[in-house]
């Protein structure tokens, strides 16, 4: 099993979730986050003193899939969060040992 | 309507403010002309003092808080900024031409001369054609805090997509062109409607239906918010709602009773009947939430008070309590369907301006001209259910001619604010928030990550 | 109690109210009959009218901010909305029968009769029974603020856990059976405990006791929250809970101060007294935390503050400034162990109703039995400290019919509410929290996943 | 100021507030003896027991929720704190013995005697040498409301890093012996800065200059905050700070109309120059920001509204409103370079009190020796506009005294509070933030982590 | 060394961390994230308006393990984080190949 | 490529930040946490019932790096963020089989 971790645009979170869920992914996880990368960030001012903010906000989703399954999943990300601007994020995929459902007990697959 | 009705009582009856004048006129065989019976009056003073602060409370906090709660976080900035801004720049227009536009010797009845042109002639003396017993420079200050709010309240139709520039250029050009004449019309010395007939007790001509129509030019012309229809746009901070809610209530005892510009019975009928309208749209609007939703929601309750708040407006001083329960209670469910039609007309009106004040504002009109009384008030007129009919029929005349004059001049303004400087903000903006996009500000930081 | 003083007096001391008639009796010949007394003063009808819109803002924005701080995040708009309720349900009870009930003519002391229903008969004209100087409407809906912030006090106590529905119900019932009863005893022309004697000059029974006691029966019976004892609970905003504690200050002038019905000395001394006693309270609680604890807490601070507000309720119109320091003081001291008493009874009473409204409104009527003194208010009485022995028995006599009434009261009225529609949410429901589960609404939405 | 004025225009022309003296001198032969005359006015009281209720409100939750929005959150309920701590601690410093120091028997024009020590001789009746138409004890609470506010505006230098012990004590010592002074030198009867000839109308000097220049002492005495110049340290919650910015509005109109201490014709002068101030520096503020910045933003706006307001305060009742445009609009512009003067002196004054308070006063004070006027208030003066240079020179030299005698005044109390307790927070306690070191709190619990 | 990620019910948060007290970790790490999976959201009513919601909210443990404490670990969240009800949550076992501790710079199963 | 994680004091982020773009890193994710460790927390206080909280507020941050470049990004972190005092946290290093920029479809380090 793969877990696959994506930090994209924030007003991409739903077309992502569904393209997901249209592929038949079951479930994932959200977590809010700032980046840090080549899109640039923003100037804030407060009483005429001058922030740079360089960390903007993403979101990042990790969904963890069978090995046959990733690369389907990961294009599907790919098209859905693409706006073909700076930002747009990035998809890691990183590698799984174990699985298990809480609720049932259930390991591997049958736990995804 | 009130301010009419003031002086068409004539000097003796503007006694109950001058208890020591009553008395006298028994023991005295000198009577007393109109001109040394405009004394100040310390009670009436202090309750329009008073009322004067509670109608500026009700832009900020109590508006600002209202619409700033109702949208997404990252433009709360902007919105707030629209109501504090209008209370700077309008409060400027008001004292430098606005306030004799509207108030100044009557042309024609149309608008006010330039007679209190830089509140020339405004002083610490009544004026007795408006108020004979504050001084003129509390009634111009009232009438100024009524100037502030009325626009603020259009800028909920517009919310998250206006640029700055682009509201401050149509605040001030509404103010002057649609705001100034309304008020004339209604309630200046003169003004058409006031002679009409008309009675419009605390604004719900001049000030709801004005705004409430204006809102839908301006939502129609600016089109929808970016995502609406497929992303969800929930209100960011419902308790900010809420309190906005509550000192709108607080602060339009003073929009409604300091609209008998006097500490007196007719304040006391208007501050009740607000009280009783503004919680009988709420239990309205909340039950017929229960029945259609299955639950009653908190944003129900508080859209339910304001509802309440603005069909009373022009009816609170000509109308019983009673009266008002029934205004309340109809007022709430009407609204609360209200806020639908923008569905049909696939309008994208943010803050629901158009289904609280514009149809709030005409049921409270038309509310008038059914369950108005002289027996609350014997300057105003007998409504359909007191054996006056006629009354009905003016009333709605004045509404249809607000409607018309307001929409379509709310929208040759707002065509030309576009050409001016352009009414929405770059895509790239409307993302990020109008609070980083025109202010450079961000309104919360709660994290440890210098975002 | 005030209202009896003011009776007392009869025609003659309600003069300072009118100074012209004062003054006229020294020159005219002729006897001024107590109708033509009854005349509107301005000045009492302007800060009457001000003090009710004060004790409005006392339950929202005041206690739903202050409640509204102290509970989890997923109960904040629970909260808020039965404040919120109550303002709009209670205002149609209060003016349909529920103020015909507490001062209508009275049946024997017990309950006042049906000559007010709808109104009837209250008006712009003042009705000397109650204020001679002011539109009977205004005493109507200035008594009728109280009747919304008692059962919102409750509220407290049952936080987190009780639905909607059955909070509903309880407050109507509630309403219609403890407290009109109770403003009718103490406050009600032939009401038992004002034949009696007893001291409340603005709700120290009536408001506080009442509400606290049924707030120990509440709590008693709904049982503690889900978690109560394992799961820590800290309030979610502690900013609302002072913002909303100072604005219970401010508006507490209206209710205390508001009481003596008029602009004069007994006011001043009332508002002197509240605010002293609010702010030695504070000190009070904040200096024996900071001597137990090791630190004075914000959350102590805004707590003293409202226990010594409570505490000097019964008291403020009949006290000196200075005594004020010694009730304040020792309210803050008594409340914060008060506040202790529900460890001892397992009692999951969420946001301290009964340790800051009961136990210090007992110290505040029994106070009033020591400190009271006629150099204050000639209408009053004097207390131990003056030489009276008989008001501390008459007070403590009152403080306990009130407990034994209202708690009975509120047991079957909950056991009423509980088998009509069940007083507990279900236990998912808890857990999701009363804004998604009683009314489909969340607070905040700060962050940028739509969740 | 307006306090001598009162008195020196003698029983005659205290006349507007008693209508019936003046209507019966026409009558009656026999003359009124001033005694005689000093009687309650209902209207009188009711609008200074409203504007004492909205001087408090200007503390909590105004200035609390100003300052508290606008540091980090781990500090935000620290900020509060001291807010709410001035409310409690200097009422009881005021009533016991602050009260007297300020307005008792002047020793010598430098302070008052402790004839009124613990309220004595303050009572329901007038005090004619203050105020002839409001009972002593409604005095003595809204000068008492001034002393509340004045050193929490100081809190705003050292936010963030003073331990709460610290702030204590030093309020405490500056209550003391600064602000009683000063208050009586201004204020007092036989204050030797009244007999001066400055005009100070609600407290220019006392309260702005007084506790900017403090704050600069008490920023450079405890030093930067850690991190200061390398760390981003934005205001946490700007709504907050929009919505103090409103109640500080709402409630200048008490501050500065109710200066007038009557509900008279110069109130309503001082009421408007007051809004119109605010609203002109609102928009001074924003058009220097959008043409330097190229934004105009939110934070901006509230700042510019809180400079007009402070330049406003010691000439609201002597200048006209269109004077108040000028003073309005230059104090915004001045008070947005004011805040840059702590770059050059390295002074890390965190929430700019002496940008605002300490230059807006003064700009304040020297415009009322331009813009004073005898046409407004004979009580008053010319200014150089009117003809009159020596009142500028006069204003001046009133605000030299006050800057040296407060800034000498507060570095040595703050040495002593450093000596006594320290000044500041430790290392560590700082990084956690003041919440949770010097109150055991959290501000905000929003998340689902029980952290 | 593994890392093992938990998804769990937010007040279920306390009891697990006991537990992984009580069985000696010492250290992990907490995020709150937004789950979406086979248990239900629910809807949201503003102005008659309906949203649905997906996002439920979650919390993350992280806690990095040597080898032969993964077994064990899992074990006790899964027995500690179990209602049984749906949406109770999963957990996944990840490589890990290199702690640091950064204050005294160890490395290895020591830095834990 | 491998993922690095850290988990630091909030108020070292700006200095780790800047470290880690000195070194010529173009981009990371930074997530806000709570930390459990060795470092005791506070107690808190309200109307006199204590509550004990061992939660600390902490920053994760994640960064995907080629492998040649892992030494250095730890090394660089770890003495950005050190103030020798516990608390200071931790670096974990796990293995990542793929990387993906969703603007361009880029994959590998290229993508990063
Ligand atoms: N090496 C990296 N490690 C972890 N996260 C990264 C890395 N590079 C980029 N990111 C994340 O991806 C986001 C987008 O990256 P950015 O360089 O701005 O644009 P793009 O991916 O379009 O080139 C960043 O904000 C950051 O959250
Ligand atoms: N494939 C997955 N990848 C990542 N997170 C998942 C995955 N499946 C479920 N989750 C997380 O686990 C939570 C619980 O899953 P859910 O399907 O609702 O219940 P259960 O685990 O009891 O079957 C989800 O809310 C989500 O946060
Ligand atoms: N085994 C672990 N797994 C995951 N996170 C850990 C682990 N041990 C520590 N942490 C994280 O590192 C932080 C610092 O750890 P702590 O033990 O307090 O100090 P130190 O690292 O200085 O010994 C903790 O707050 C926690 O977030």
């Amino acid at each position: 099993m793969k877990k696959v971790e994506a930090i994209i645009k924030p007003f991409k979170l739903d077309e992502v979730k569904e393209s997901l869920s249209s592929i038949g992914a079951q479930g994932l996880t959200v977590t809010e986050v700032k980046g840090f990368g080549r899109q640039k960030g923003h100037t804030e001012l407060y009483r005429g003193a001058e922030y740079v903010v360089d960390f903007l906000p993403k979101v990042k989703l990790e969904i963890i899939v069978s090995d046959e399954s990733v690369a389907k999943v990961v294009e599907t990300i790919e098209k859905a969060a693409r706006t073909g601007r700076i930002g747009d994020g990035k998809i890691f995929v990183l590698p799984v040992e174990e699985v298990v459902r809480i609720r049932t007990g259930e390991r591997g697959s049958e736990a995804l | 309507m009130e301010r009419r009705a003031r002086r068409k009582r004539g000097p003796a009856s503007a006694g109950l403010a001058l208890i020591a004048t009553t008395l006298l006129a028994g023991l005295s065989t000198s009577a007393f002309a109109a001109e040394e019976v405009a004394k100040i009056d310390t009670g009436d003073t202090a309750w329009m003092l008073v009322s004067t602060a509670l109608v500026l409370l009700m832009t900020a906090p109590g508006l600002a808080l209202f619409y700033g709660g109702l949208v997404r976080s990252q433009n709360v900035l902007g919105v707030i900024m629209q109501s504090f801004t209008c209370m700077a720049v309008l409060t400027l227009q008001w004292i430098l031409f606005g306030y004799s536009l509207a108030f100044g010797e009557s042309h024609g009845g149309w608008i006010g001369g330039l007679d209190f042109l830089g509140l020339a002639g405004v002083g610490q003396d009544p004026n007795p054609a408006y108020a004979a017993t504050i001084p003129h420079l509390v009634f111009m200050a009232y009438q100024g805090m009524f100037a502030i709010i009325t626009p603020a309240l259009i800028t909920g139709a517009f919310a998250e997509r206006m640029t700055f520039k682009a509201f401050l250029v149509f605040t001030l050009l509404w103010s002057t062109f649609i705001y100034d004449p309304m008020a004339h019309w209604v309630w200046g010395v003169g003004g058409w409607m006031r002679e009409l007939g008309a009675l419009d007790f605390a604004g719900g001509t001049v000030v709801h239906i004005s705004s409430g129509i204006s809102a839908l030019a301006a939502a129609m012309l600016i089109g929808k918010r970016l995502g609406h229809g497929h992303e969800q746009m929930p209100p960011h901070n419902l308790p900010f709602t809420v309190v906005g809610a509550a000192l709108l209530w607080f602060g339009w005892f003073g929009f409604n009773a300091g609209s008998a510009l006097a500490a007196n019975g007719l304040a006391a009928n208007a501050f009740v009947t607000t009280h009783v309208a503004a919680a009988a749209a709420t239990c309205g609007w909340m039950a017929i939430e229960w029945l259609q939703r299955g639950k009653p929601t908190v944003l129900g309750a508080a859209s339910g008070a304001v509802a309440g708040l603005v069909a009373i407006t022009p009816g609170a001083g000509f109308v019983t309590p009673l009266a008002a329960v029934a205004i309340g209670v109809l007022g709430g469910i009407i609204c609360y369907y209200g806020i639908r039609l923008k569905e049909s007309f696939g309008v994208d009106d943010a803050l629901d301006v158009v289904g609280v004040h514009c149809v709030g504002g005409i049921w409270g009109a038309i509310a008038t001209g059914i369950f108005a009384s002289k027996a609350v008030n014997s300057a105003g007129a007998d409504g359909l259910l007191h054996g006056g009919p006629g009354l009905l029929l003016t009333q709605v005349a004045a509404v249809l001619a607000t409607l018309v004059y307001c929409f379509a001049g709310a929208w040759l303004l707002l065509k030309v604010t576009d050409a001016l400087v352009g009414l929405r903000a770059e895509e790239e903006e409307e993302y990020a928030g109008l609070d980083l996009s025109q202010h450079s500000e961000r309104a919360y930081v709660l994290g440890s990550v210098a975002d």
